[in-house]
């Protein structure tokens, strides 16, 4: 509908794009901003690696023992790299205003925040995923394992973001907020943990990971509906 | 900070005052009624009151830290105001904040420009937030004479010419109501000539700018308010609650 | 009284009597004593900030907020 | 009310809480009556529990029970308090709501963490070990985290009124999570049962014992209440003193300001 700029600018601002157009133009613009530097995938990946290799330096190289651990190790660890690449999510926007252009833009902050998380997903979780196998094979995970790890990882590692994204968020403008955002998620990750690595026990042991994998859908399904909308909360009081 | 309902029953809004420039057309009104800013533990400014015409202009004047950005955060609805009532038309911003976001553009201090990405990607972006063809883009970066940068990374950009880029944001998809804290700073004089001249076309098309500036931009009989004339109520004042409560 | 109040394991419930005395008592003075510095704190601001009539008359009225 | 006219405006201050001096009268009112209240209970609960039949197999240790119990039910109260507090400051911004949460925090954590002692020191003559983990002292544990969280954040801010919010929030995604985690935990610590960690059931509660349990978990709860009363005191009087050192600031920067409430230019 062709309007001459001066009924725009007397009548109000246009209505915004679609809600899935706003949403794939901040993942757009996200994902552009990230390959240009691939510095930060890149490190989170690293960090799982190399910190899931520690532990037979500590435990010992006892095949039965790193297989029996196998999946809690490589959990925890993907877990402390998703903590660690939280700080990012917000801080470099809200540094240089585009938080607050953000805010008053017609796209609602919580699909901003979905799309956000979605783009620090793609870099960081899906990296994790990919680098899981490696590691499972360094710790002499039986073949039946591995399927059931990558499903549950797929479940899990978006849930860690957006439970993350709620602890960005609200740290945001905080004395040394980076510090402060591992005490306020990891607490909320239990729940992820618990039911990602009996997800992997329950197919070595034969059972159905079924229930596991049912309860992490439901898990990410909920942190979907509430935490872009907590997420927003804080920041529209960072952005005040 | 507890946003005051009760105090706005007495404060009723009048029916919205005829134009005073006898403009025969109807536009619309910008106006805040008893504003009051509370930000961290400190008052800003209280009991403030302005009205904006359409294609008026609302210049700030006053001191650092009177209140002058705060006053624009309240009116681009970042900052909730402690007291007080924002009108558009009459009716009440704060029941509609969406259709209030959605008809306005806020100039920070910050530039909100990515370096790593071009001066066209950058400008792509938040006018594809606003739903805005890459044309509107091309011709925003052509009236601050960007053209020819659009595909600079903008880390190669100097400070004047990344804060162009910033205010050129603000011409790619037009709202009514422009918010501008200290637009001119940093530009070269014929980017602060190109600046008014945006800032009156935006006017004459029945637009509305409320801007801070310590450098006067000269523009036709503008608006001016002093928030250093709102100073907020001392705590001490007579009105003290706490008074007779403590022993 | 005799053992069943102390029994053998008086070393773990004794501990634990005097824990739970511990937390509430220190929760007690650490909060009593902050109040009371602080209400020393005011009165001193009060004073330094001119006479005013400390006791008003009770039907002063309170704004409702 | 605020006048329109040119005369310098009446406008009150901006600093309203809910009117600080009812609350203050309130809370000195009610004060005295909790504490005795909270003696009382105390006292009873404590000769009931030391009265009580002893448990046959757990033997003297069972006394524990009398303020581990409260101390855990303590914990989850003041958790939920602080929840129902904090959604009532975000959605009605009641400030005194603000400060209930913020004072009400330290509280939940000490007692969360009395309850973690005392359950240790409960379990120890049975396991021999000091931690065991079981399903409800793990549960216990990730709130004592929940609580560590909440304080940490409400003081992470200068301006204390962005701290109190941002921690309102956090202890509503918290308050969230809480029943998810307690459900993980329960099944997580079903799957990892070792044969010599028996479940603590729940000593069969003869009457005799019930009503002291009872008695001393109504101390508990009037004893937090009546330290939330003081405490919140304690928050409202602090904020009223950062107000007036804030203030006479302001006015020590304006000439020729009078000394009353005559509103002065602000020249800073």
């Amino acid at each position: 509908m062709p309007k001459t700029a001066p009924e725009t600018a007397a009548a109000g601002g246009d209505p915004g794009p679609g809600l899935i157009l706003g949403f794939a133009r901040v993942v757009a613009r996200d994902l552009r901003l990230a390959l240009r530097q691939r510095g930060d995938a890149l490190l989170a990946v690293l960090f799982f690696v190399l910190t899931a290799m520690l532990f037979p330096f500590g435990i010992g190289q006892e095949p039965n023992l790193l297989q029996r651990i196998a999946p809690g190790v490589v959990w925890v660890t993907a877990l402390l790299a998703v903590l660690l690449s939280l700080e990012r999510l917000f801080l470099r926007d809200y540094e240089d205003g585009s938080l607050e252009l953000m805010a008053l833009s017609p796209v609602p902050l919580p699909v901003i925040v979905l799309a956000k998380v979605t783009a620090h997903w793609l870099t960081t979780g899906l990296p994790l995923l990919a680098a899981a196998p490696i590691i499972a094979l360094m710790y002499g995970l039986p073949a039946a394992g591995y399927g059931i790890l990558l499903a549950a990882m797929a479940l899990g590692t978006p849930t860690l973001s957006l439970i993350g994204a709620v602890g960005a968020a609200l740290t945001l403008g905080a004395r040394r907020g980076g510090v402060l955002i591992p005490l306020l998620v990891l607490p909320l990750y239990i729940p992820v943990l618990i039911f990602g690595v009996s997800a992997v026990d329950a197919q070595m042991a034969g059972l159905s990971a079924r229930p596991q994998l049912l309860l992490m859908g439901a898990g990410l399904l909920a942190a979907v509906a509430l935490a872009p909308w907590a997420a927003a909360g804080a920041l529209r009081q960072a952005v005040e | 900070m507890a946003a005051d309902n009760s105090s706005q029953a007495a404060s009723a809004p009048s029916a919205a005052p005829a134009a005073p420039s006898g403009r025969p057309r109807a536009g619309v009104r910008f106006a805040g009624r008893d504003l009051g800013c509370v930000r961290g533990d400190r008052a800003i400014f209280a009991g403030l009151d302005f009205d904006l015409p359409a294609g008026g202009a609302l210049v700030l004047s006053g001191p650092n830290g009177s209140g002058k950005s705060s006053l624009l955060r309240v009116l681009a609805s970042l900052l909730p105001p402690a007291a007080g009532q924002l009108l558009w038309d009459g009716a009440d911003v704060a029941r509609d904040p969406e259709a209030h976001r959605a008809r306005l553009h806020y100039q920070g201090h910050h530039e909100a420009l990515k370096p790593e990405l071009t001066a066209a990607e950058n400008l792509g972006f938040w006018a594809g937030l606003q739903d805005k063809s890459a044309g509107a883009v091309a011709r925003a970066l052509a009236r601050f004479g960007l053209a020819d940068l659009a595909d600079q990374p903008v880390r190669l950009l100097s400070a004047g010419q990344r804060r162009r880029l910033s205010l050129s944001r603000i011409l790619a998809a037009p709202a009514p109501l422009w918010l501008l804290d200290e637009p001119s700073v940093g530009l070269d004089a014929r980017s602060v000539r190109t600046l008014e001249a945006e800032i009156e076309a935006h006017r004459a098309a029945g637009g509305l700018v409320v801007l801070a500036t310590h450098q006067p931009l000269d523009l036709a009989d503008p608006r001016a308010l002093s928030v250093d004339d709102f100073p907020p109520a001392p705590v001490t004042a007579d009105d003290d609650p706490w008074a007779g409560a403590l022993w | 009284m005799g053992n069943e109040l102390f029994g053998e394991y008086a070393a773990y419930v004794w501990p634990s009597y005097g824990l739970t005395l511990l937390v509430m008592v220190g929760l007690l003075a650490v909060s009593l004593t902050r109040l009371k510095r602080l209400k020393r704190d005011l009165r001193a601001l009060e004073q330094a900030q001119g006479g005013r009539r400390r006791r008003r008359s009770a039907a002063d009225a309170d704004e409702e907020a | 009310m605020s006048t329109q006219a040119a005369a310098p405006r009446k406008t009150r201050s901006l600093h309203r809480f809910a009117n600080p001096g009812r609350f203050l009268r309130l809370a000195d009112a009610t004060l005295p009556w909790l504490w005795m209240a909270c003696a009382l209970a105390l006292a009873v609960g404590l000769v009931g529990a030391f009265t009580a039949p002893v448990d046959y197999q757990q033997g003297a240790s069972v006394r524990i029970m009398y303020v581990h119990v409260p101390a855990a039910w303590l914990a989850m109260f003041t958790y939920t308090t602080i929840a129902v507090a904090s959604a009532v400051a975000l959605v009605w911004r009641h400030p005194l709501a603000d400060l209930a949460a913020r004072a009400a925090s330290p509280v939940g954590a000490s007692f969360t963490l009395l309850c973690l002692v005392t359950g240790s020191l409960w379990g120890k003559p049975m396991w021999g070990t000091w931690w065991v983990w079981d399903a409800r002292l793990t549960s216990v544990l990730v709130l004592f985290f929940l609580y560590l969280g909440h304080m940490a954040i409400a003081n992470a801010f200068d301006d204390a009124g962005r701290g109190r919010r941002a921690a309102a929030i956090l202890a509503l995604v918290g308050f969230v999570n809480v029943p998810i985690i307690k459900f993980s935990v329960d099944w997580w610590n079903t799957l990892h049962q070792t044969a010599s960690v028996s479940r603590i059931g729940a000593p069969a509660i003869h009457s005799s014992m019930l009503w002291p349990l009872l008695t001393m978990a109504l101390g508990f709860t009037l004893f937090f209440a009546a330290i939330l009363l003081v405490r919140m005191k304690n928050e409202l009087l602090g904020q009223r003193l950062r107000n007036l050192r804030a203030a006479s600031l302001q006015r020590r920067g304006e000439p020729g300001a009078a000394a009353t409430g005559q509103p002065a230019h602000a020249e800073s």
